[in-house]
């Protein structure tokens, strides 16, 4: 099966490449098709991942192609394939993702002036990503994790007339790129010590040969780029500003396929992770802080797309627990459910944005969003899973990631964990209730029939799809299970504790319930208990500071201080010395030329003079 | 070392076309510019396809020097005409056809006595080409010069930005490192007691220690100091902003595309190939100046309005990398520095001549006073993008596979330069988005609305130059597979 | 005695006196004398070539003719005729007085060819003082008596004291040596260099050739010199007598000079002190021979570091730079003197517009200023090469790298000129300048030469090596 | 010998010195080239005593050229100055400083 696999590899990865080459170099000035092209090339992607998921559901250890890269630098770095089934998985997982954000597009950008860009764009993305999730070494990974980055800070900037957009764009390939310094660092830590950067060799026993503090070093610095990514704690600022882009790219990159690159990075290295208890602690702590933290500030947003960026903060930040608890498969579980569910959240709140013009729920609500029967379906049906209501397939991951958080000792974990279920439950229900249960509505009748045009049918054709896969994919837990437990010899068997199942149940309705008390019944005033204080609401609602921080942090520390110090020292110190010597040549020059008009005796008695000195010299130089 | 001789002289044949363009320029009366123009870009053509051929024809496997010409020239002295080009001046050859070329088409729509100009940029890179290509220290020094006297009046003339302080700084600066390098030059010709000024006896006496190491550090920190000048040392930079905001487009990327080059390259050849005694003496000096170069760059840029002045401090940085590579004292520090000075070359003769075209255009290259230029002139950006998310160490560019290289090396030797180096990737990035938010981004400004995108011809040179970007950023082996061939033998023949 | 060993000599005395009976016999006619006289001048190149293999000795040996005289024969009969070439058009010289002028060009130029064969005391002496005494008329000859003669009384009394200066040197010389002959000098100085009142004689001595060639401290005159003097004369001083003043200082101190410490330290002094003294002043300059002047005095700064080597890379670099020096400094005179048609003075900000006016001068001037700078593949620098390569040789790497920042400062005043001429547009609009077919010839020959001899040089070193094989004494 | 040669020389410098004070300090042109003169003749007389040291004549031999050459001096000198008094009506060398 060798060369049909690499061929699809290549496929899969490849293809949206030379779309985005095609696109970018010949059809900008053709939309439909740059549209077509992009989603020819993703659809085949799609289709060769499936058909290597499947020809590899049984199969029992990874694949590898690799080819030596860049040997004649000095460095030895191989490049290729790793086909194991967590690639193959988020291969999977992406291209659907990619396929579906793509089509919905479709009608979400129809008659924007930059169509064909966006699709480069996305192309671009989709090829970065998708190689991200089948590279066999962490050097490769890094190049598509910039690529990613990349792809994200074009398509954040889409509409880059708009400052805010642009600023947001900035923002967030600067912050990503303060973790990515970190993960490189941890890349060249890696490498000097183990020298070899192959996934499966690090995962295997190349890592066990390491020092132990080097180990933990790197996978701190390692974690460093995930934090950035990711969006955790403490560089979780940028994934709100985001929002400014598209909204099938807030769908698309961050919630469902790029943020999670930082999780899919820690399963990647697990087993290299986990040989260091110490990291793992940090992981675990930045995992809980970041959920803990995102969920707060998704309380009180009034910003649709916003709170769907605290929540992916806060589910990123939950998979990051599971999996630092050493709950493997809870993490990568949770990572496929929130991939369907957080992408059909953003597609639907698309909608309803596309509809209505505006990003504020409140709004919406009163615009009477609730006349769009398959996008209101399709929301509260997301919102559920991700709530973890059962059956859907949020619920039997949240569920595994608790009972991995069980597992732990102390249990402050899963404690935090449950709050995070209950917080998690009643900022997405508020938001449900005051868009569909509005206190007043002021345009029953204008908007609410669904329009029906092929734009609206591309759009609502992804959502059902997702929905349905929503809905169904928490029943294949156990499948996924074993496929996972291929490649891994680690226990993935967490001890079950139904207790915490239980618990995360109830505390979960417990969350929907306040939120149908606050936002959903019948007279509510829709005003959240958090609102109520104001020192806590603006605490939230300022994101903890966190941004002033940030913003006082480049303002006076890098702007007007190191960087106005170094201006200052080359315009006044270096130059200054510079300029200075130059005007004191030229100085020296005018006494210079003044002393050679001076009267003619003067002159006279000036050889005279230096003939007596070097006449005395010749009586000194001796000595 | 081994020295293969030529069967054709192409090195010869690449000096021989400059200046025959020289004189046949010189020939055109003054008023038929579009002949001038033509017959520049056609010389300059054939240099870039000779170079490219060079570049094909060189023989990876046996390395060395390769078609070597060599004719007696002053023999009381010991001076040949001695070309040659090996794996650290291959890429360094190539990087001049291009520039060299793309600069000729960047200026096509220049009017101001435009036979004076094209006549001092070929003398210019003649110059560059000559310095590449030379393996004798009095051809290196008189190629040096060259190249470097016709920027007083290609900036002086034809400059913008306070055009006659920044052109008298930059020649006096500039030679004023030249005149560290002669004595050092002439100091090594006699401690080897060879009676010669080819490069390679003198390296091999290096090598064997003919020349005693005292001798070796006192030539290596005055060659290095006088080459270092020209490639943006830290702190003898200050030359550069200002230097590269004063000259026209052209010659600013000509300037930072290969003349910093010259000064990195010259380092590398004469000073460190020569003492490698006194390198590994001054090697953490090197070092050190590099990081504080690198990370003071990225931070003075940080603060700059003029968009050359960014560019400026910007490469100030790259060379600082350069320069870590090359105080590493490793095989790939040698290689990712050599990378380097190719990648930094492409992109910002990409850069500047994307800003060319922006001023040219909006007749300003004040940062507050454009902006929304995206909508207007949407490939005229792109290409400027490019280069950016190049010059930020992307990968998919090639910028990124030289930066890693001797980020890794001198990760290696000095691991709390390497860090300090590779943070300020953070301040690179910052500064570039800042720069390319406030150009590109925004609202149209009403008086750039009307004017026009980057026609196919004259997005021809920015379209190659891109195109170098990333093709070498995707297949980076094509430029460390020829360096490699110089850098290992060299490491390995190092005394120890 | 072979007197065909001194044709040159002959022949400029003939010549002169040819002038000396015109101006007794004849009406002035400038346009016939100026045609004489450059026939003469350059018949008195071949004939110079011509007895290029002269060897032997006239006067008791006070006379000596070897190749070394004779190349320096060459270049001061070149010299010669180059700068006669330029006096087409003599403003300054009055019409009356235009014989005198040639009468004393062909003069102070026998003197000079006596001065590099002289191989005694006393005749180095006089024909030192008959090139000088010409030289003071020439320049208080200009029509501008203000400054002809103000410059001529400061060129006259530097002169006679440098000249009273050098003849205490030389009684000094010789009451303690007893030597006259300077092959003496070589036989016998080098066992009593190191008694105070030979060396110091010695350096003495040297004082009246240095006020030849303008080294510090004795080049105060210079610059009111060139300023004063007409501009042919100054050219005529700038070329011509400083190629004689080298001729004799290497020659002197290769046979007196040679194992004396002492000796180089007073040559590196005064080389510093003339480069950096001579680079400074010229910064400030606003009158262009005034600047050429100061650049003069650093040259000769430059030169010393050859002879100060006392080496045959020394020697060979040395007469180099002579002839290095005798190219650019005629190439850049015959711009000034071809943009002063007047015969005034010329300003740096009277070059704007240069490159318009005549592209081919810009050319030159711009070319020359380089070389003068040195800047390769120009003649200025090779020259600089050679004698830095000797310098080096004997250690003095300090020395070079002093000699090398003047370079860059002389840079500074070079670019300015050069800035003038290609980049300041005249405030009013000048019409362009269209120099004769010959002018136009020679500029380009010249600028051709200093390129062409920088870039190819070794011809030409091959004929200073030959040259300076006669200065290999006592070795 | 009655007057040995160091005398003699003692002589010529401290000759030689007024020579050089004279040119130096009177400001006066006429007097500065006298001081000049007196410079030669201090030449003049280390060279006869020379002369006599070495028992040749070539010292003698110099006396007389020096004698013609500072004739010459004088007479290019002087007429320089006096034309240049004719013009100006001043002797005082620094009256003469157009050039600068």
């Amino acid at each position: 099966m060798a060369y049909p696999t690499l061929a699809a590899l290549i496929m899969a990865t490849f293809l949206p490449f030379a779309a985005f080459l095609l696109i970018m170099i010949f059809t900008r000035m053709k939309p439909g098709l740059s549209a077509r092209l992009s989603i020819g090339s993703v659809a085949v992607s799609f289709v060769c991942s499936v058909v290597l998921l499947a020809q590899n559901w049984a199969a029992p250890g990874p694949v590898e192609y690799s080819t030596q890269f860049l040997a004649s630098s000095g460095l030895n770095v191989q490049v290729g394939f790793l086909a194991d089934q967590l690639g193959l998985l988020m291969l999977t997982i992406v291209a659907a993702i990619c396929l579906l954000v793509q089509i919905y597009s479709l009608g979400y950008m129809a008659g924007d002036p930059g169509f064909s860009r966006y699709y480069a764009f996305m192309s671009l993305f989709a090829w970065a990503m998708l190689s991200l999730s089948v590279s066999r070494s962490l050097l490769q990974i890094y190049v598509f994790w910039e690529l990613v980055g990349l792809s994200s800070y074009l398509l954040i900037g889409f509409w880059y007339e708009k400052f805010s957009a642009s600023q947001a764009g900035k923002k967030a390939f600067v912050m990503t790129r303060a973790g990515d310094v970190a993960f490189f660092l941890g890349i060249f830590v890696v490498l000097l010590n183990a020298g070899n950067l192959g996934v499966l060799e690090l995962n295997g026993p190349t890592a066990t040969r390491m020092p132990h503090e080097v180990l933990t070093l790197s996978a701190l610095l390692i974690f460093g780029g995930i934090v950035g990514k990711s969006a955790q704690f403490p560089l979780m600022t940028w994934l709100p500003d985001a929002m400014e882009g598209p909204t099938p790219v807030s769908a698309l990159l961050h919630s469902a396929t790029m943020v999670a690159a930082g999780v899919f990075l820690f399963a990647r290295l697990f087993p290299f992770f986990s040989l260091s208890p110490e990291a793992m602690g940090v992981f675990l702590a930045i995992g809980t802080i970041s959920m803990l933290l995102a969920s707060t500030m998704a309380m009180v947003s009034r910003d649709i797309k916003r709170v769907w960026a605290y929540s992916t903060i806060s589910q990123l930040g939950l998979m990051i627990m599971g999996l630092a608890a050493g709950g493997y498969f809870a993490g990568v579980f949770h990572l496929t459910t929130h991939a369907g569910f957080k992408a059909l959240l953003f597609l639907c709140s698309g909608v309803f944005i596309h509809h209505f013009g505006t990003n504020d729920f409140y709004e919406l609500g009163r615009s009477g969003s609730r006349g769009l029967k398959i996008p209101t379906i399709s929301i509260v049906i997301a919102a559920a899973a991700l709530s973890g209501v059962p059956p859907l397939s949020g619920y039997f991951s949240k569920e595994s990631i608790m009972s991995a958080l069980a597992g732990l000792s102390n249990p402050m974990w899963l404690l935090a964990g449950l709050l995070g279920v209950f917080l998690t439950a009643y900022y997405s229900f508020r938001v449900m209730f005051v868009m569909f249960f509005p206190k007043s509505v002021e345009q029953e009748s204008g908007h609410a029939h669904a329009p029906d045009h092929a734009g609206y049918r591309a759009m609502t054709g992804p959502l059902v799809f997702l929905a349905t896969v929503t809905v169904l994919l928490g029943f294949f837990e156990a499948p996924i299970k074993n496929f996972l437990a291929g490649m891994l010899v680690i226990d993935l068997h967490a001890p079950e504790t139904n207790w915490s199942h239980i618990a995360a149940l109830v505390l979960s309705i417990a969350g929907l319930a306040l939120a149908w008390f606050e936002f959903g019944r019948r007279g509510a005033e829709q005003v959240g208990f958090v609102e109520k204080i104001p020192p806590l609401y603006r605490l939230f609602a300022e994101r903890w500071y966190l941004d002033h921080i940030y913003g006082l942090f480049v303002d006076r520390v890098i702007d007007r201080g190191i960087s106005w110090l170094c201006w200052q020292n080359d315009n006044k110190v270096i130059d200054g010395a510079i300029d200075e010597l130059a005007g004191g040549t030229v100085e020296g020059g005018r006494i210079s030329a003044f002393l050679q008009t001076v009267m003619i005796q003067y002159r006279l008695l000036a050889i005279f003079a230096v003939l007596v000195f070097l006449a005395f010299y010749f009586f000194f130089e001796k000595i | 070392m081994h020295m293969e001789p030529a069967n054709f002289p192409y090195l010869s044949a690449i000096l021989g076309t400059t200046v025959a363009g020289l004189i046949a320029i010189m020939l055109i009366p003054a008023e038929k510019k579009e002949l001038i123009r033509r017959v520049s870009a056609t010389f300059s053509g054939i240099t870039l396809v000779i170079s490219l051929l060079l570049f094909f024809a060189y023989d990876r496997s046996m390395g060395g020097f390769q078609f070597v010409e060599d004719y007696s020239w002053i023999p009381s002295l010991g001076i040949r005409y001695i070309n040659g080009v090996d794996g650290f001046s291959l890429p360094n050859l190539l990087l001049t056809g291009i520039v060299f070329f793309t600069g000729v088409l960047t200026m096509w729509e220049m009017e101001t006595r435009v036979k004076e100009f094209y006549a001092l940029y070929f003398l210019l890179v003649t110059g560059v080409f000559g310095l590449f290509m030379s393996l004798d220290l009095f051809f290196i020094f008189v190629w040096y010069d060259v190249s470097l006297f016709p920027m007083y009046l290609l900036i002086a003339v034809w400059g913008t930005t306070r055009k006659e302080y920044g052109a008298m700084k930059l020649t006096l600066y500039l030679l004023a490192g030249s005149a560290l390098i002669l004595p050092a030059v002439i100091f090594l010709y006699f401690k080897s007691g060879l009676g010669t000024f080819g490069f390679v006896p003198l390296m091999q006496s290096g090598m064997s220690g003919t020349i005693a190491p005292w001798e070796q550090k006192f030539a290596f920190i005055l060659l290095f100091l006088g080459f270092g000048i020209l490639a943006g040392v830290w702190p003898f930079h200050t030359w550069s902003p200002v230097g590269h905001a004063a000259a026209p487009h052209a010659v600013s990327m000509v300037h930072a595309g290969v003349l910093m080059k010259i000064g990195s390259f010259g380092v590398l050849r004469v000073a460190i190939m020569l003492c490698p005694v006194g390198w590994s003496y001054w090697a953490p000096l090197m070092a050190v100046l590099a990081a504080i170069g690198i990370i003071y760059g990225a931070f003075a840029g940080l603060r700059q309005t003029d968009l050359k002045y960014v560019i400026g401090y910007s490469s100030v940085s790259h060379m600082g990398v350069v320069g870590l590579g090359l105080s590493t004292m490793t095989v790939e520090g040698l290689n990712g520095a050599v990378f380097q000075m190719f990648a930094h070359g492409i992109m910002t003769a990409l850069l500047f001549s994307s800003i060319g075209y922006i001023y040219d255009r909006t007749h300003t290259k004040m940062v507050p006073e454009l902006g929304g230029l995206s909508r207007v002139m949407p490939v005229a950006s792109t290409f400027f993008i490019v280069a950016a998310l190049a010059s930020m160490g992307l990968p998919g560019l090639a910028n990124f596979w030289g930066e890693l290289v001797v980020f890794i090396a001198a990760f290696r030797t000095y691991p709390p330069l390497g860090v300090i180096a590779v943070l300020a990737l953070v301040v690179t990035a910052l500064f570039m988005l800042r720069v390319v938010q406030r150009t590109f981004y925004g609202p149209v400004d009403e008086k750039f609305s009307k004017l026009q995108d980057v026609s196919f011809f004259l997005g021809v040179p920015r379209m190659i130059l891109a195109a170098v970007l990333v093709i070498v950023g995707l297949y980076p082996s094509i430029l460390f597979d020829v360096i490699h061939t110089a850098s290992a033998p060299f490491i390995n023949g190092l005394p120890k | 005695m072979n007197w065909m060993i001194a044709a040159p000599e002959i022949f400029y005395f003939a010549a002169a006196m040819w002038f000396l009976m015109l101006s007794f016999f004849s009406k002035p006619d400038p346009r016939r004398e100026h045609l004489s006289s450059l026939l003469l001048a350059s018949l008195g190149v071949l004939v110079c070539l011509a007895s290029v293999g002269a060897q032997g000795y006239l006067f008791i040996q006070a006379f000596t003719a070897d190749i070394y005289s004779q190349v320096f024969k060459i270049l001061l009969s070149l010299g010669l005729f180059l700068i006669i070439a330029l006096c087409g058009n003599l403003p300054d010289i009055g019409e009356r007085r235009i014989q005198d002028f040639y009468f004393l060009l062909f003069t102070c130029t026998l003197a000079m060819m006596l001065l590099v064969s002289a191989g005694h005391l006393l005749s180095i002496f006089v024909s030192l003082e008959v090139s000088s005494y010409s030289l003071y008329i020439l320049v208080a000859l200009r029509r501008n008596q203000d400054f002809g003669l103000e410059a001529g009384i400061k060129y006259f009394l530097v002169g006679t004291f440098a000249s009273g200066v050098m003849l205490f040197g030389m009684a000094l010389l010789y009451s303690s040596s007893g030597a006259t002959y300077l092959s003496d000098m070589a036989r016998l100085l080098p066992e009593m260099i190191g008694q105070p009142a030979v060396v110091i004689g010695l350096v003495l001595t040297l004082g009246g050739f240095f006020f030849k060639l303008a080294v510090f401290p004795f080049h105060f005159w210079a610059p009111d010199a060139y300023q004063g003097a007409s501009n042919q004369v100054a050219a005529y001083i700038a070329t011509v007598s400083k190629v004689a003043a080298v001729a004799v200082i290497a020659r002197v101190v290769a046979h007196a000079g040679q194992e004396s410490t002492y000796l180089v330290h007073v040559l590196v002094i005064l080389s510093v002190a003339s480069m950096t003294v001579g680079n400074l002043a010229a910064i400030a300059q606003k009158d262009l021979k005034r600047l050429l002047a100061f650049s003069t005095i650093a040259h000769s700064g430059y030169i010393l570091i050859g002879i100060l080597a006392m080496n045959p890379a020394g020697w060979t670099g040395t007469i180099f730079y002579a002839l290095a020096l005798l190219a650019m400094k005629f190439t850049a005179f015959l711009v000034v003197i071809e943009l002063a048609p007047e015969g005034q003075n010329l300003q740096i900000d009277d070059l704007a517009g240069l490159h318009r006016r005549s592209p081919l001068l810009a050319l030159a001037l711009m070319v020359s200023l380089f070389s003068l700078a040195g800047i390769p593949p120009t003649i200025g620098f090779t020259g600089k090469f050679l004698v830095f390569v000797a310098a080096i040789e004997r250690g003095y790497i300090a020395l070079v790298i002093i000699a090398m920042i003047n370079v860059v400062i002389s840079l500074y005043y070079y670019l300015l000129a050069i800035r003038a001429a290609y980049l300041l547009e005249p405030a009013v609009e000048l019409p362009a300048l269209t120099p004769s077919m010959p002018i136009k010839l020679l500029a380009g020959i010249s600028t051709g030469l200093i390129v062409a001899a920088g870039f190819f040089p070794y011809p030409f070193i091959r004929i200073a090596q030959a040259a300076a094989q006669v200065l290999l004494v006592g070795r | 010998m009655i007057v040995p040669l160091s005398h003699a020389l003692i002589l010529s410098a401290i000759l030689f010195g007024l020579g050089v004070f004279c040119a130096v300090s009177r400001r006066n042109l006429i007097m500065m080239v006298l001081g000049i003169e007196i410079m030669l003749n201090s030449a003049s007389i280390a060279f006869v005593a020379a002369a006599l040291r070495w028992q040749n004549l070539e010292g003698q031999t110099f006396v007389l050229f020096i004698l013609a050459v500072a004739a010459t001096e004088v007479s290019v000198g002087l007429a320089i100055i006096v034309y240049a008094f004719r013009r100006t009506g001043s002797f005082d060398p620094g009256n003469y400083n157009l050039l600068k």
